[in-house]
């Protein structure tokens, strides 16, 4: 045949497996992000098929196709699916392929749930791009809302020369400038080697708050420098908690940050969150920051496929129509698709790590989704 | 006036680890001709090591471990990669590419892609007050680690004919076996020597940073190079003046002009010195 | 017979690679899908692309005998300069290529200028610095999306969507052609010449009255150019631009893959960056296979590191076959001649 | 007496602390082929490399048909038609026989920037070049890589690479030394049949006396004398500073 | 052939013996059976046009090419020796090419060469003194006559028991080629050598013993006086 009718694969039979591909880190650096979330997705499609793996009829058949954080990657493997007859795809560990399969599925008519990547990029970035998880409005919210009032309060940004640490600054400079803070911040370059000079600039900014959007493997010489020059005695720090396996990485230091978090293991006390937890331990997995993103994607992807009693699976436009609006219990809360963007709205927690060597976090305060919902994202 | 004590005693210190991690590919770089890359996997190997024993056996003796472990790779990489082609030094370098990514691959599936933890032992995790400013300790294990490998290395090049050998071999090694000396052996003991100064960079970067991953090495080295070239190649106190110029450069730049301007500039620094002397701060000799 | 067979392999090769969209035969393991399915198709054209890559990076390394560690920054520059034309700009996609020709004529031209006044490492060294600001200005920059990468907005339609990635297979397979070509002929011209003259002795090459300086320039500007081609290719190929393609790791991979194939042989690179990238891209779903996961830890672990196998697997050709896998094939030749002639 | 075609006019050159050429001074006529000798390490390669550009003289001036080039690049002075040879056989190794002179004759012709050009369908060259072969004798080995080529055949292939960009002023480094008693009459008559302005350095006493108008010696950079061959084997200082006792 | 060729040389006597030595390098047979013997005293002349394989054939008795055959040094068989190990039993060398380390000074060369406890500096400044004036000089930038005498110096450094000596003149100022064989003179008074050299007046002053190659095997051993005629048409008939 012509090479476009060799392109349009599947056959959409009512009886065929509704296919689901996931585009995830399972190797490369954010190799233990990808981890969390295939467990939690494994999890969520148990949970949410009522252990029968199927919508209606049909079968969810999972491909799992491996970035390694790598765009080009991603993209051919996302092609392949598309190609192969996938209407819905999710995943996407880091921010840089969450954008561009992002990209590939508007272009394509295809349902893309976006993972852990944070990037604000992807809310409204189209009609058939969604998200399973928070992203960074939601992280400065949460900061801001364990502040109480910040009028005439000075808050500073410590955050990392890129796009991520950008758009924390960006967030902050709009929620809390917005609430009459003043915010400025101090830029530091990600493969800096020394943090003492820029430890000594937040010391020496002495703000009322400091915030801090740092991703990557220094983190723990950071915190130390932070910790050295003396800023926890005169400021309050508040950053968001990362996976379990890096709070000791936060060394002495621990207890004095205020963490803004995500998700952690125990903070939703929810019936979900207990079959989750139950479900993961089971196979074998533990529960952490990125399971809930998992868990909460197999939750709308057997939403959207079931709608019509599974014939959406290869309805795209259908699938976006159900999911919009939906509410539902999720792991961390009752959980919200904003019909205008496809914000995914959510608790988010405060919460604080103590046990100093091995630490363990606490919740200080959970956090309704309406109080750290991101404003509305103009719809490209 | 702290700020300026702290700035110049850290800048110090960073360009102390600079030239622990450069003085080794210096090094070999200076004497055998071998463009390293495996340096940065030397490093690693030396960090992982250090940390593993340091779970078993006090701090000194843990760095004594992943010296050593540093020390036999690097034998090995000599005699098993290195040797069979030192008739095509292209390919010499080009097997230490090839090398650099499996061994790093390989430390990713035995210890995972996420750093681990390094507990900064007692004395070095605290700060001394100098001139009001609140300087952290592992600087100066960094600044004093230095300064005994600049002299120990020294001694080895002045004191002894390996550096020698392994300099005339590089330039036409059947000259000199026909003079009667078994260049292979010089070759095997400088990296050997070169191997055991990364794994110690290793060991002090991973108390530096209090957390080591598998592309520790890998990040450093560029810097590494960026030294070793701005030092011109090969020259010893070079490559010590240049991690000494870097550090400073890179701290300064930092705190007082814009982000990134530090990283930025130390790269421009290296394009400047190149153009203006090719042969780098000091020519290219190996003392 | 055979020197028919000789002279017109590679065009028959050329025209079974043309046809590849027209041909639905299943090739289990091997490749994602049936082969001509857009999960193939995209497979083989980012293979073919990067194999242009690598043959553009031979011209430098292989024939004119400059080891730039900085051939990522025209890719790069390629790839960002069209891709902000046409998405941040919306200037269209005619003076998106228009301004990333100039750029691919100009940023070589100015760099190359200077960093040609060095040789040896010292040249390898300054590329890398240049390169390595340009990867921090992607990284820190709005413009560029920094570490996230910018997505085309913009996509031409005729390569729209997945069901027209038999297009972008065609255009990979165009850029590669026209590279081959321009390389090739290049080489057998009289600046490929002298670039092999001056790899042999260069005081000689200046006492003929000819500036090595200059030819070196004309080699460093043509790859470059060539290159920044490419970057528009590799923007359309993956809807977008990241900055995966600004880092050193991506020369030392075009390196790679060069030596691999053999540098400054005639086919040489073009193999190199097709098995490279091929197994770069298969070999993390080789790795995640059932065969595999059935292993025992100690052999599991490191086959599920794609880069372990590349790297090993890189080691053994340069150890074995000094002349890369041209160096291979020649050697078979030479071997089935023996043979011949004993039988 | 013909017209001056290369002056040299106090040209000086330090390296290592040392004064290597010092203020040497003389002129070579149109068609005059002057011979250099000296002890080794008297400057004699070095003053070849000022000459040519090799190396950036300190003081002084070359002038070539009346023209400064002291401060020229190499390459520009051998567009003005100076070539040379060096003391340590220097030819492209990788490339065949016929490909490095067919490349020095492009050089001259200067058609070496024409990148839409195939290099071997370049007629013109390749005529010149096969004609310079066969000068030297070398024609039988035009395919064979240089680099294989035996010591006393690279130094034919270096005149014949020479020979190719026709030029006019000709500096020779010891062409002759390390060939064999057969091979230095031949390589004598070639150099004789090249009938162009020339400066040879060698150390082969009686080829030189065969060929030279006027002998130059130096010594300790500087330039003792400069005269007839005859006039210089007489003179006792360069019995004493170079020739010394016969074998 | 002659009879020369096959006379068997006396074995007690002599201190290295060469058999049947064959070297191929890229597909091409460079020695094609090379066998002469060299006696423990005095000057051998090793002759040839260009390109014979008279280097060639040095390089080999060091192991320093891929070689078959045998070579007996001093009655022991070190065909299968590394060539740091041949040289150590006390031969010295001095290479065509000169084979000096131009990114090291001329005392660093020098040093380099030491083998033995008391290496014999005195000798060599005496010979060449202006290696002690230029000891800091970097061996590359000395003038080809200089590098020459590093060459040579070197090999004169240490106590050996035989020196094999390539073209030692080539390049040099007559003055110094005369120097030059006195300085061979004087050496062979002590240790025999085995001489490379296309100067046939010094060969002829030096020794009346020779060995001549020709296509990589060797055409005449015996003494120069005996056959000059043969001799003249082996080395001299130009090829062009
Ligand atoms: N770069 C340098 N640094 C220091 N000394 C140098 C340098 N280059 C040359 N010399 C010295 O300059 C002197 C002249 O060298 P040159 O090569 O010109 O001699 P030459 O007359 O050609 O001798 P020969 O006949 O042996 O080739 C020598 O003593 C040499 O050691
Ligand atoms: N490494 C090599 N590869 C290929 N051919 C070689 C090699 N070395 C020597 N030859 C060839 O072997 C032959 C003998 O070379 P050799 O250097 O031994 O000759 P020679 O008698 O010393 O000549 P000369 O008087 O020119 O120094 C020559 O034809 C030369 O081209
Ligand atoms: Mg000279
Ligand atoms: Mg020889």
């Amino acid at each position: 045949g012509s090479p476009q009718q060799a392109a349009t694969g599947g056959d959409g039979a009512s009886s065929a497996p509704v296919k689901v591909g996931l585009v995830y880190s399972k190797s490369g650096p954010l190799a233990s992000y990808g981890k969390e979330y295939l467990e939690g997705f494994k999890a969520g499609l148990d949970y949410a098929t009522k252990g029968s793996n199927k919508v209606g009829k049909r079968t969810v058949e999972v491909t799992e196709v491996d970035d390694a954080g790598d765009p080009a990657k991603a993209v051919a493997g996302a092609k392949d699916l598309i190609g192969k007859g996938h209407k819905i795809i999710a995943g996407s560990t880091a921010s840089g392929v969450a954008v561009q399969v992002s990209a590939l599925a508007e272009q394509n008519k295809v349902l893309f749930v976006s993972g852990p990547a944070a990037t604000d990029a992807v809310t409204g970035a189209g009609k058939y791009t969604f998200r399973s998880g928070r992203q960074t409005w939601q992280d400065i919210r949460t900061a801001a809302a364990s502040l109480g009032d910040v009028k005439g309060k000075k808050v500073t940004v410590f955050a990392q020369d890129s796009a991520f640490g950008q758009a924390n600054v960006a967030a902050v400079k709009s929620v809390l400038g917005g609430a009459g803070a003043t915010a400025d911040e101090i830029m530091v370059p990600a493969s800096t080697s020394d943090f003492t000079p820029f430890a000594t600039k937040a010391h020496d900014a002495k703000p009322d708050l400091l915030f801090v959007a740092w991703a990557g493997t220094t983190a723990q010489a950071m915190w130390t420098a932070l910790g050295q020059q003396g800023v926890f005695d005169v400021t309050t720090v508040v950053t968001g908690l990362d996976i379990a396996a890096t709070w000791p990485t936060y060394g002495p230091v621990a207890g004095k940050i205020s963490f803004l978090s995500h998700y952690f293991a125990g903070a939703g006390g929810t019936e979900a969150e207990k079959a989750m937890t139950d479900r993961v331990t089971k196979a074998g997995g533990t529960v952490d920051l990125f399971t809930v993103d998992g868990f909460t994607a197999a939750q709308m992807i057997v939403h959207a496929a079931g709608s019509t009693n599974g014939a959406a699976g290869d309805d795209a436009d259908a699938m976006v129509k159900s999911l919009e609006g939906w509410s539902f219990d999720g792991a961390k809360g009752k959980l919200t698709v904003r019909a205008e963007d496809h914000a995914l709205l959510q608790p988010m927690f405060n919460a604080k790590l103590t046990g100093g060597a091995t630490p363990r976090a606490e919740l200080v305060k959970k956090l309704e989704p309406e109080a750290v919902a991101p404003p509305v994202a103009t719809k490209k | 006036m702290s700020t300026l004590v702290l700035l110049t005693l850290t800048g110090l210190g960073l360009g102390a680890l600079y030239f622990l991690i450069a003085s080794g590919l210096s090094l070999i770089f200076g004497l055998a001709d071998v463009l390293n890359f495996a340096h940065g996997l030397f490093l690693g190997v030396g960090a992982y090591a250090t940390w593993w024993a340091a779970t078993y056996a006090p701090f000194g003796v843990a760095v004594a471990v992943g010296v050593l472990a540093g020390t036999i790779l690097a034998v090995a990489v000599e005699l098993a990669l290195i040797r069979p082609l030192y008739a095509r030094p292209i390919q010499q370098v080009l097997v230490t590419v090839g090398l650099s990514a499996a061994g790093v691959a390989l430390l990713q599936a035995g210890w995972g892609a996420d750093p681990l933890t390094f507990t900064k032992p007692g004395w070095t995790a605290t700060t001394t007050r100098v001139l009001g400013a609140a300087v952290p300790n592992d600087r100066f294990l960094l600044i004093g680690a230095a300064v005994a490998v600049f002299a120990a290395l020294l001694l080895f090049l002045r004191r002894t004919r390996y550096g020698l050998i392994v300099r005339a071999g590089v330039e036409d090694r059947a000259m000199v076996t026909a003079l009667g000396i078994d260049v292979r052996k010089a070759f095997t003991v400088v990296f050997a020597i070169g191997g055991a100064a990364a794994a110690l960079a290793g060991a002090l970067a991973a108390t530096y940073f209090g957390s080591i991953t598998p592309g520790l090495g890998g990040s450093l080295l560029i810097f590494a190079f960026i030294v070793v070239v701005i030092g011109g190649m090969g020259s010893l106190t070079g490559c010590a003046l240049a991690a000494v110029l870097v550090g400073l450069v890179q701290q300064f730049a930092n705190y007082y002009a814009a982000a990134g301007v530090g990283e930025a500039s130390v790269v421009l620094l290296l394009a400047v010195v190149l153009l203006v002397r090719p042969g780098g701060l000091t020519g290219r000799t190996a003392t | 017979m055979t020197a028919i067979v000789k002279r017109w392999w590679p065009l028959a090769a050329l025209a079974a690679l043309v046809c590849v969209p027209y041909l639905q035969i299943p090739v289990p393991g091997v490749l994602p899908d049936v082969l001509n399915r857009p999960g193939s198709l995209q497979l083989i054209a980012i293979c073919l692309l990067f194999a242009g890559f690598a043959v553009t990076y031979d011209l430098l390394f292989g024939h004119t005998g400059l080891l730039s560690f900085g051939h990522a920054l025209y890719v790069a520059a390629g790839s960002y300069t069209a891709n902000i034309v046409v998405t941040k700009l919306h200037w269209g996609w005619g003076p998106a290529l228009i301004a990333t020709a100039g750029v691919g004529l100009l940023l070589p031209v100015l760099l190359g200028a200077v960093a040609l006044r060095v040789r040896g490492i010292a040249f390898a060294m300054v590329t890398l610095a240049f390169a390595q600001v340009g990867s921090i200005l992607v990284m820190s920059a709005r413009i560029t999306g920094g570490e996230e990468g910018l997505s085309l907005s913009d996509t031409p339609e005729i390569f729209a969507g997945v069901a027209n990635t038999f297009r972008l297979y065609w255009l990979a397979l165009a850029y590669l052609v026209l590279v081959v070509l321009v390389v090739r002929w290049s080489v057998e011209s009289e600046p490929g010449r002298v670039w092999r003259a001056i790899g042999d002795n260069e005081r000689r090459v200046t006492v003929l009255g000819l500036s090595p300086y200059r030819f070196r320039l004309l080699s460093y500007v043509l790859s470059a150019f060539l290159a920044t081609l490419g970057g528009v290719v590799h923007l359309l190929l993956l809807g977008g631009s990241n900055p995966q393609i600004t880092t050193s790791a991506f020369t030392v991979g075009l390196l790679v893959m060069t030596v691999l194939g053999g540098a400054g042989t005639r086919w040489g690179a073009l193999l190199g960056g097709v098995l490279y990238t091929y197994l770069d891209q298969r070999l993390a779903a080789l790795a995640g296979s059932d065969a595999v996961a059935g292993l025992p830890a100690a052999v599991r672990l490191p086959l599920e590191q794609p880069q372990f196998i590349l790297g090993v697997l890189f080691m053994v050709v340069v150890y074995f076959l000094p002349g890369g896998l041209a160096g291979l094939s020649q050697h078979l030749a030479g071997l089935s001649r023996h043979w011949r002639r004993a039988t | 007496m013909t017209s001056t075609v290369l002056a040299v006019d106090g040209l000086s050159w330090n390296a290592g602390g040392a004064r290597i050429v010092s203020d040497v001074t003389f002129d070579v006529a149109e068609g005059e082929f002057v011979a250099v000798i000296g002890p080794n390490g008297a400057g004699k390669t070095s003053l070849f490399n000022l000459i040519s550009g090799v190396q950036r003289a300190s003081g002084g001036t070359v002038t070539l048909d009346g023209a400064d080039i002291t401060r020229e690049a190499p390459q520009r002075r051998a567009r003005r038609g100076l070539g040379r040879t060096f003391q340590t056989s220097s030819v492209f190794a990788s490339l065949t026989v016929i490909e490095n002179v067919r490349l020095a004759a492009a050089a001259h012709r200067g058609s070496c920037l024409r990148l839409w050009r195939r290099a071997s369908s370049d007629a013109a060259a390749l005529a010149v070049a096969s004609e310079a072969l066969e000068r030297v004798g070398l024609a039988d080995r035009a395919r064979e890589i240089a680099g294989s080529l035996s010591h006393g055949d690279k130094r034919k292939l270096e005149i014949a690479i020479l020979l190719a960009t026709d030029p006019r002023v000709i500096l020779l480094d010891e062409p002759m030394a390390g060939l064999g008693a057969g091979d230095v009459p031949a390589l004598t008559q070639v150099i004789r049949s090249l009938d162009r302005t020339i400066l040879m350095v060698e150390h082969h006493m009686h080829v030189l006396l065969d060929l030279a108008d006027r002998v130059a010696v130096m010594h300790h950079g500087a330039l003792l004398a400069i005269d007839t061959p005859e006039k210089i084997m007489a003179d006792p200082t360069v019995r004493d500073a170079y020739l010394g006792e016969p074998l | 052939m002659s009879d020369a060729q096959r006379s068997e040389p006396d074995s007690t006597a002599d201190l290295l013996q060469i058999q049947d030595l064959h070297v191929r390098i890229g597909g091409s047979h460079i020695l094609q059976g090379v066998s002469f013997a060299v006696p423990g005293s005095g000057v051998t002349a090793l002759l040839g046009r260009n390109g014979a394989g008279k280097t060639t054939t040095l390089r080999a008795v060091l192991g320093l090419v891929p070689r078959t055959g045998t070579v007996v040094f001093d009655g022991e068989d070190v065909s299968g020796r590394r060539p740091y190990e041949i040289v150590r039993r006390g031969i010295g060398y001095a290479p065509e090419d000169r084979g000096v380390f131009g990114g090291l000074t001329v005392a660093e060369n020098l040093r380099l060469a030491e083998r033995d406890p008391s290496p014999r500096y005195d000798l060599v400044y005496e010979l060449f003194p202006e290696l002690r004036t230029r000891a800091k000089q970097a061996a590359g930038t000395l003038s080809g006559g200089q590098q020459q005498m590093v060459a040579i110096g070197r090999a004169l450094l240490n106590d050996n028991r035989m020196l094999l000596v390539d073209e030692p003149t080539k390049g040099l100022a007559p003055k110094i080629v005369t120097e030059v064989a006195e300085v061979l003179e004087r050496a062979a008074a002590t240790v025999p050598i085995l001489l490379v050299e296309q100067n046939l007046a010094l060969v002829r002053r030096l020794t009346d013993r020779a060995v001549l190659i020709a296509e990589g095997r060797v055409a005449y051993t015996g003494t120069l006086s005996d056959d000059p005629e043969r001799l003249q048409e082996l080395l001299g008939v130009s090829r062009v």
